[in-house]
């Protein structure tokens, strides 16, 4: 029922808007539709989905995180670096750069939640302290791609099965962090992180480590883009310019999905179309040979069009501290309860 | 533009003169349901005229439709004899018709100057006047006898009762001819209460007509001259103030009599152990606590706004920790440095702003209501959510059902909400801090239930308020609280003059 | 006693803040660059220093506008270039031509601005992807219709950008006082009044009958104008017009930055021009020193991120408002007074300020 | 407010100050000869380009040089391509013949990028070998940061500050640049320019490889040669607006249009991710025969596409990155290596040495730029044994001091 409901409402604007760019893009290349197709088109969102689910955590409590692009370049970094050629060094190196995802998410968090910086400023400068120490530690360029047998996960996949030939073991990673994204929005934390993007005082004043809840959803997303730069790096190699831009494209995502900037309300799976749809469009264009020049142009205009859709009265506008008080006397569900029974008794 | 009403000549107050606002036959409807419907009232200048009703008695949409900020589906209004239809407050205010509402309409980050002209700032020479701004505030404080609110002051560096204070002077720089205020003391302390008073009445006595809307019925009969009581939207009575008296009201408003306002204490209900014990508690706004709450007994603490009530509530749930003394729960000696172990060691807080630091209003009845239990004592969750129902039901609820997000819940049913959050969390020790400010006479009374249910079970409480019948009818202990100490301890049953001279007068515990 | 000044010992001026941290920025950089023989204060230095305030001056005074009126403008990059192509374009080398140019680059600058503006408060689109999606769009239009730079800026309009006043360029002259006009525009105007009501609740300022589209629209229409500002300024610096000036700036995040950086909440409702200066101050002495230092360029970025972080971060610390004491050391002597107790700042329900907007806006 | 009228007062008061003391500052004068603004537009126009550039990268004049520039022989020491130079018009410097170490400064564009940072290092090590030898004692370098707007400040810095005895310049961009050089070249100093250009003779030289034309024409003929009439080239470009880009597709382009080679072109600002995506959904749409890219960086990305999708792989031009020349190896296409030669970072500097030694150096300095065939694959791929992906093979810098270790590390000061 909630599912349906949701789909109706325009914050289910984006998975209109995800069929109608499917179906345009099937329309122009009917092969696309094919399940081998799709399945390598699922593979290739596969990262910016995931981005994605990471960038919801934060934008739903409440902030913001610049830092995932860069963090993807210098885990895709990392990894050509450090495993190179040596298959035997993949566990000690993977390890190695969980431990870097959760320090990053850890230092933006706690510089968010002890140091009071906005969360816009603190990730802004990890965005460039991080791309640049990565590259001043390389000198720019890393020394070749690590070894295949690592780069199967964002490459390969599970051969000779029925109907769709392949399955990506990016789109089985994806799906496992889905479903964990999922589940982590049922439990107490994901309740407590929307309802800290929505009175951060009334979380502290329920006795919530709230400087922790916020801090995790910055190690989230910070894990969310290891794991998309170690699928990338798979995908397509080490590169500095690999994860450029994946912050922007993230938040878009996430926004287009109906997620409000300023936190307190969305859904993850809908964050999570917002990043197919995006994907969508870019193969629309690419399909549709639209002149390369002009794709931003009409990126830009979708997306704000798409937003402003999906901009419900109750979402367009940030809250403030003191929302605008509600309706007094009309909640649509009729009267207001007065004079409790118990009065007389 | 801003011609002092106290310099206008001063009108024939006697009631024979024609009503400056008369409105009639009003009827109001949100999303099928009819909030109000056929209610008229008549406004004369120069009198005090109160409007009582419970929540969703309409009393609020009333307001807001002579305010300009509903729109009327039936009904006429006159101003001034003429016939007027205000699409915007603004229209309303320009007119002569001002609004001082509940919520606090003021901008935090400007100052108080920037405020009261803000829309219409005074220009000179084509520039905005800030100093013209500045000097015609200050005049305008002055004719209200407020000489301590600095024009130039940032409105977030003012405390709740000076806000007001702008919020009214607002009102006066629309030379206004009507001024209906919407319970306008529920954040005031006693004295300043008595300012309210007295600002009020040097208005009626300048001509101007006051709409005075509050659940505190003894100010309507302070201050009212007569009093219009709607029920459900619709019209109950008008009557002259002298012609009624508190029970008669009451029973006009809930549609029958309550014998006992305040519960008395439950069967069952024994004093018991001492379950918090302070000793010379201190920090930076509160000093030489020293406190002790037992399990079973109510303690109210009375004081005046700004005499470290809420600082004291505060220390206790850790969140503005005791920084000197001891401290001790059940006799052994705890350390109470963070919200999370206020939670822990069994204390709750019901805040006295539940919309700053009560409830997330966009989530649900159900996440709110599990909000504390999940932060604190993930363990208990799943037993707390499996309780959830039968509390909500014991608080008697009202709404869509638990996912309705508690924005669209009345003052009332939001306050349950916060309660059930903390009585899912089992507190030992319950400290309220205004628990019933802004919320219905049922709505109170069944707060009043619930606290008197808590002492049976044995819970040690702390109960706050601003309304002394209400720390009288209730506590068995009763503490006052004088400029961040306390400085006087009397009995239950205490006289409110007593309790008033404790906290007002000069010091009695003996600190300097 | 007046209680404006019992409350008072006001906290430092947020703007003085941002100064006095330039000041120490300043001196350390003054310090370092001498470790390497050079003097900070020489002439070529200072102009250095300057030069590099002035374009980004141009799109923080802007963006400045923006934040306090609770948006947020990412198109400015794409703004600059295309103004500074306008320009360039239309003067094609003639003095007799500047003005119009001026004109036609400042008039497209300001449409953009006000659809931006539309976008956000007609259509309810946060600023942030509104302007994430205008900038799309200039930039689809930028990579179709020009093919590298373009124009040709006429001499007279370049001496703008190369002459000063000893070590004080023109440009930055130009920018301090557009800075000053837009000071007196948010004191003085009640548009300007009106951005930070709005900024500051939208909710507040709507119910006060101030129309609330207005003052928004007007700071998008100003931030892009400026931001043309910036672009007629490059154009005359590169005696061109081109479609890349922009980006290579990076002039989004940093004149962000800046703007945060000079003591502006990012949620809107308060902040200063001034602050804003100060803070693209900092930028440019942290640049200069950098450079002067020869510092490796990956390095530098490093130590921009850092200091942003760092200074906001002091910053924020200090601005943190708290009750005022009643006990302990920070208490004010004791000043019974029959009012006092109305007037305590330590008012509960009033919570303090710096406390609720710390957790409310981030 | 009182603040802000204080502050107001404050920029006032400073400007009034600044007033007393108007001065225009002599560094900054007008462009061409005399400081008159009259003669501006005669100096514009002097220039070796036009002054607007058109909305056409294309230009038959430089087109058919470049065209012809490939086939020369060129002059100077057989090993040393870094000193070769084509067609050379040769200029006296004997005005600048003086004895002692010479400072140089070296305003750089960026080194955003692999070729950037190669090259960056070869210079270093230069510069290593000249102090060394006494010619130079030291460079100061500032790094535009991809920023005209930065590297005209950095050069008005030099001429002020710098106490330069030389101004090497790597422009941003071409038009842009074009009146800092002019006032650089105002000091008296020699003033020497590599890579990119700028519209003025007024530098002692300019050092660049033939450039976009040749590489636009030596990769569109080899794709044009091993294709047919019909067949689709995917052509992978960066970023518009760049004119050494620009120039590389220009030429393309006109010779596919020429051969009835399709091509259809992206940008893919250099993201391999990006690339693949690309590649992908053009091998979705049907086939795709060739490859073209205006720089090879990302080069195995597209490769690997064709992998991915089972499709037989493409008849490809990359660049001398080494990525690319691994992924050619490894995969057997048909490949060619077209070079932006690396080794032109070698030779500012030695230029400068040859300029205060009173030499004659070419006022024009175009380098060598010849592809990297297979042929000649295997013996650079051995050459460059150790370096990393991101190295290019005609760095030109096997005689330095600190080679390989050096470029191995990817040591970057």
């Amino acid at each position: 029922m909630n599912v349906i409901r949701t789909l109706l409402s325009p914050r289910g604007a984006v998975f209109l808007l995800l069929a109608g760019l499917l179906i345009a893009v099937t329309v122009i290349s009917p092969s696309f539709a094919e399940p081998g197709q799709l399945i390598r088109f699922i593979q290739r969102v596969a990262p910016i989905a995931i981005v994605a689910i990471g960038q919801y955590f934060v934008i739903v409590g409440g902030e913001f995180d610049l830092s995932m692009g860069s963090l993807i370049t210098a885990q895709v970094v990392i990894a050509g670096n450090l495993i190179g050629q040596d298959a035997g060094r993949i566990f000690p190196v993977l390890a190695l750069m969980l431990v870097l995802g959760v320090l990053v998410g850890l230092v933006n968090g706690l510089l968010v939640t002890l140091l009071k910086v906005p969360s816009f400023i603190v990730t802004l400068g990890m965005m460039l302290a991080l791309l640049g120490g990565v590259m001043y530690w390389t000198g720019g360029a890393a020394t070749g791609n690590p070894v295949d047998s690592f780069r199967q996960l964002g490459r390969g996949g599970i051969r000779g099965v029925p109907v769709i030939e392949i399955l990506p073991y990016s789109v089985l990673v994806m799906a496992a962090v889905l479903a964990a994204a999922i589940w982590l929005t049922r439990t107490s934390f994901g309740r407590t992180v929307i309802a800290l993007g929505d009175n951060p005082r009334a979380v502290r004043y329920a006795g919530a480590r709230s400087w922790w809840v916020t801090t995790s959803t910055f190690v989230i997303s910070a894990l969310t883009a290891t794991i998309s730069g170690i699928l990338l790096v798979g995908y397509a190699g080490v590169h500095p310019k690999v994860g450029q831009g994946y912050e922007f494209i993230a938040i878009t995502a996430v926004v287009l999905g109906g997620v409000v900037l300023g936190g307190g309300r969305g859904w993850v799976v809908a964050a999570m179309a917002g990043a197919f749809a995006l994907e969508a469009l870019f193969t629309l264009l690419n399909f549709a040979e639209v002149p390369s020049t002009l794709r931003d142009g009409i990126q830009g205009v979708i997306i704000i069009a798409a937003v402003a859709y999906s901009a419900s009265p109750l979402g367009g506008a940030k809250r403030k501290a003191a929302p605008p008080a509600p309706p007094q006397t009309s909640p649509p569900d009729g009267k207001e309860p007065v004079a409790p029974a118990h009065l007389g008794s | 533009m801003t011609t002092n009403i106290f310099d206008a000549p001063v009108p024939d107050t006697s009631s024979s003169t024609a009503p400056v606002l008369r409105a009639t036959d009003l009827s109001k409807e949100f999303f099928g349901v009819r909030v109000l419907h056929g209610v008229s009232i008549e406004l004369y200048p120069g009198r005090v005229h109160g409007l009582v009703g419970e929540n969703g008695a309409g009393k609020s949409t009333l307001m807001k439709i002579l305010a300009g900020v509903y729109q009327r589906d039936g009904g006429t209004v006159e101003f001034n004899g003429e016939p007027v239809s205000f699409s915007h407050p603004v229209q309303a205010m320009d007119a002569g018709l001002a609004t001082v509402f509940q919520e606090f309409n003021l901008l935090p980050e400007r100052t108080v100057a920037q405020n009261v002209f803000i829309g219409r700032e005074p220009r000179r020479g084509g520039l905005v006047d800030q100093k013209g701004m500045v000097t015609r505030t200050a005049a305008l404080l002055k004719d209200l006898g407020i000489d301590f609110i600095d024009p130039a002051a940032r409105v977030s560096r003012l405390s709740v009762a000076e806000q007001q204070i702008v919020e009214i002077t607002k009102a006066l720089s629309h030379d206004a001819k009507v001024i209906s205020m919407d319970e306008p003391t529920a954040a005031l302390a006693g004295h300043e209460v008595e300012l309210l008073y007295a600002i009020i009445r040097r208005l009626a006595a300048r001509g101007v007509a006051i709409l005075y809307v509050s659940h505190r019925l003894r100010e309507i009969f302070d201050l009212c001259d007569e009093i219009t009581v709607l029920k459900d939207g619709a019209f109950v009575s008008h009557t002259p103030a002298a012609e009624l008296d508190t029970a008669e009201l009451v029973r006009l408003m809930v549609g029958r009599s309550i014998s006992t306002y305040f519960p008395s204490a439950l069967e069952g209900t024994v004093p018991g152990d001492t379950r918090l014990q302070i000793r010379g508690g201190g920090n930076d706004w509160i000093d030489g606590i020293d406190l002790q709450l037992r399990a079973g007994h109510i303690t109210g603490l009375a004081g005046l706004q700004g005499a470290g009530r809420t600082e004291l509530a505060e220390a206790i749930f850790g969140a503005a920790p005791f920084t000197r003394g001891t401290l001790a729960i059940d006799g052994r000696e705890a350390r109470i440095t963070s919200i999370r172990a206020a939670v822990r060691s069994g204390i709750a807080l019901i805040t006295e702003d539940r919309k700053a630091q009560g409830l997330a209003l966009g989530q649900s009845v159900l996440n709110n209501a599990l909000l504390a239990v999940r932060s604190v004592f993930s363990r208990r969750f799943a037993a707390a959510a499996a309780a959830l129902p039968g509390v909500l039901n014991t608080l008697e609820l009202s709404s869509r059902g638990t996912d309705q997000e508690v924005q669209f819940l009345s003052g009332g049913n939001q306050q349950k909400v916060v309660l059930a959050k903390w009585l899912l969390t089992k507190p030992r020790i319950v400290v309220l801090d205004e628990p019933t400010r802004g919320i219905d006479v049922g709505a109170k009374v069944a707060v009043y239930q619930l606290i008197r249910e808590l002492a049976r079970d044995g819970v040690a409480i702390l109960l706050i308020s601003s309304e002394l019948p209400e720390v009288i009818g209730m506590a068995d202990t009763i503490l006052a609280m004088h400029d961040g100490r306390i400085v006087a301890q009397l009995p239950a049953g205490s006289s409110e003059q007593d309790v008033l001279a404790a906290a007002v007068a000069a010091p009695i515990g003996g600190t300097p | 006693m007046s209680t404006a000044t019992g409350r008072g010992r006001r906290q430092l001026d947020t703007t003085a803040i941002v100064f006095i941290a330039l000041a120490a920025v300043m001196a350390i950089g003054a310090i370092l660059v001498g470790t390497v023989g050079r003097n900070f204060l020489s002439p070529g230095n200072i102009r250095d220093i300057l030069t590099s305030m002035s374009v980004l001056g141009f799109v923080a005074i802007g963006q400045t506008l923006v934040i306090l009126g609770a948006s947020l403008d990412l198109s400015v990059p794409y703004v600059v270039s295309l103004s500074s192509l306008i320009a360039a374009d239309t003067m094609a080398g003639s003095n007799a031509r500047i003005l119009p140019a001026v004109l036609a680059a400042l008039g497209a600058c300001a449409l953009i601005g006000l659809a931006n503006g539309l976008i956000v408060t007609k259509l309810k689109v946060h600023g942030f992807m509104a302007t994430l999606g205008m900038g799309l769009v200039v930039k689809g239009y930028l990579d179709t219709q020009y093919k590298g730079t373009s124009g040709n800026v006429p001499w007279n309009f370049q001496l703008i950008g190369a002459t000063g006043i000893g070590p004080v360029p023109i440009s930055t002259l130009l920018m301090l006082g557009f800075a000053a006009l837009v000071a007196l525009y948010l004191a003085r105007t009640r548009t300007g009044n009106h951005l930070f009501a709005v900024g500051d609740n939208v909710e507040v300022s709507r119910l006060s009958g101030i129309r609330t589209a207005r003052p928004v629209i007007a700071a998008h229409m100003l931030c892009s104008v400026f931001a043309g500002l910036a672009g007629l300024l490059l154009a005359s610096r590169l005696g061109v017009g081109s479609p890349t000036v922009g980006t290579q700036g990076g002039y989004d995040l940093l004149s962000i930055a800046a703007v945060v950086l000079g003591g502006t909440l990012l949620m809107g409702g308060r902040g200063s021009v001034w602050g804003t200066i100060g803070g693209v101050a900092i930028f440019a002495v942290l640049d200069n020193v950098m450079s002067v230092m020869q510092l490796n360029p990956f390095l530098k970025e490093v130590v921009r991120g850092v200091v942003i972080v760092l200074a906001v971060a002091i910053y924020t610390g200090r601005s943190i408002a708290r009750r005022r004491a009643r006990f302990g050391p920070d208490a004010p002597p004791p000043a019974p007074g029959p009012r006092d107790s109305a007037r305590g700042p330590a008012s509960a329900s009033a919570p303090s300020p710096g406390h609720d907007a710390r957790e409310a806006r981030r | 407010m009182r603040r802000k009228a204080v502050m107001t007062l404050a920029v006032g008061a400073v400007a009034a100050l600044a007033l007393v003391g108007c001065t225009t500052d002599p560094t900054v004068t007008g462009p061409g000869a005399s400081t008159t603004p009259a003669t501006t537009g005669a100096a514009a126009e002097s220039s070796t380009a036009p002054s607007t550039p058109s909305t056409e990268w294309f230009d038959q004049a430089v087109y058919d040089e470049q065209f012809a520039q490939r086939s020369v022989t060129p002059e100077g020491p057989a090993d040393k391509p870094y000193l070769q130079h084509i067609n050379a018009e040769m200029v006296s410097t004997a005005k600048y013949k003086s004895t002692g170490a010479k400072k140089a400064c070296f305003a750089n564009a960026s080194i955003s990028n692999p070729w950037r940072q190669t090259g960056w290092i070869t210079m270093n090590e230069q510069l290593k070998e000249l102090q060394k030898s006494g010619a130079i004692s030291e460079m100061e370098t500032r790094d535009a940061k991809d920023s005209d707007d930065t590297q005209i400040a950095d050069i008005d810095y030099f001429i002020n500050e710098g106490e330069c005895d030389v101004f090497i310049i790597s422009p941003n961009s071409t038009a842009a640049m074009t009146p800092a050089v002019e006032r650089a070249c105002k000091t008296d100093k020699p003033v020497i320019v590599f890579d990119r250009g700028v519209q003025t003779d007024c530098p002692v030289t300019f050092i660049h490889p033939i450039g976009g034309f040749a590489w636009g024409i030596d990769t569109a003929e080899f794709l044009n040669d091993n294709l047919q009439s019909g067949d689709k080239v995917v052509a992978l470009r960066i970023l518009p607006g760049v004119d050494v880009l620009e120039q590389r597709w220009a030429a393309a382009e006109k010779l596919f249009k020429e051969s009835g080679v399709e091509a259809v072109d992206y940008f893919t600002g250099a993201d391999p991710v990006e690339i693949k995506k690309i590649i992908s959904d053009e091998l979705a749409k049907g086939e795709v025969k060739g490859i073209w890219m205006d720089a090879g960086d990302g080069a195995v990305a597209a490769i690997e596409a064709f992998e991915d999708a089972g499709k037989a792989l493409p008849v490809m031009t990359g660049e001398d990155e080494l990525s690319f020349l691994r992924k050619w190896k490894d995969t057997g296409i048909t490949a060619l290596g077209p070079v932006y030669s690396n080794f032109q970072w070698r030779t500012p500097l030695l230029a400068a040495a040859d300029i205060f030694a009173g030499k004659d150096v070419p006022k024009e300095w175009v380098l060598p730029q010849s592809p990297i065939t297979s042929a000649d694959l295997d013996s650079y791929l051995t050459a460059n044994d150790g370096m990393p992906d991101g190295h290019y093979a005609k760095f030109g810098g096997e005689d330095l001091p600190g080679y390989p270790q050096i470029w191995q590390k990817r040591v970057i000061p």
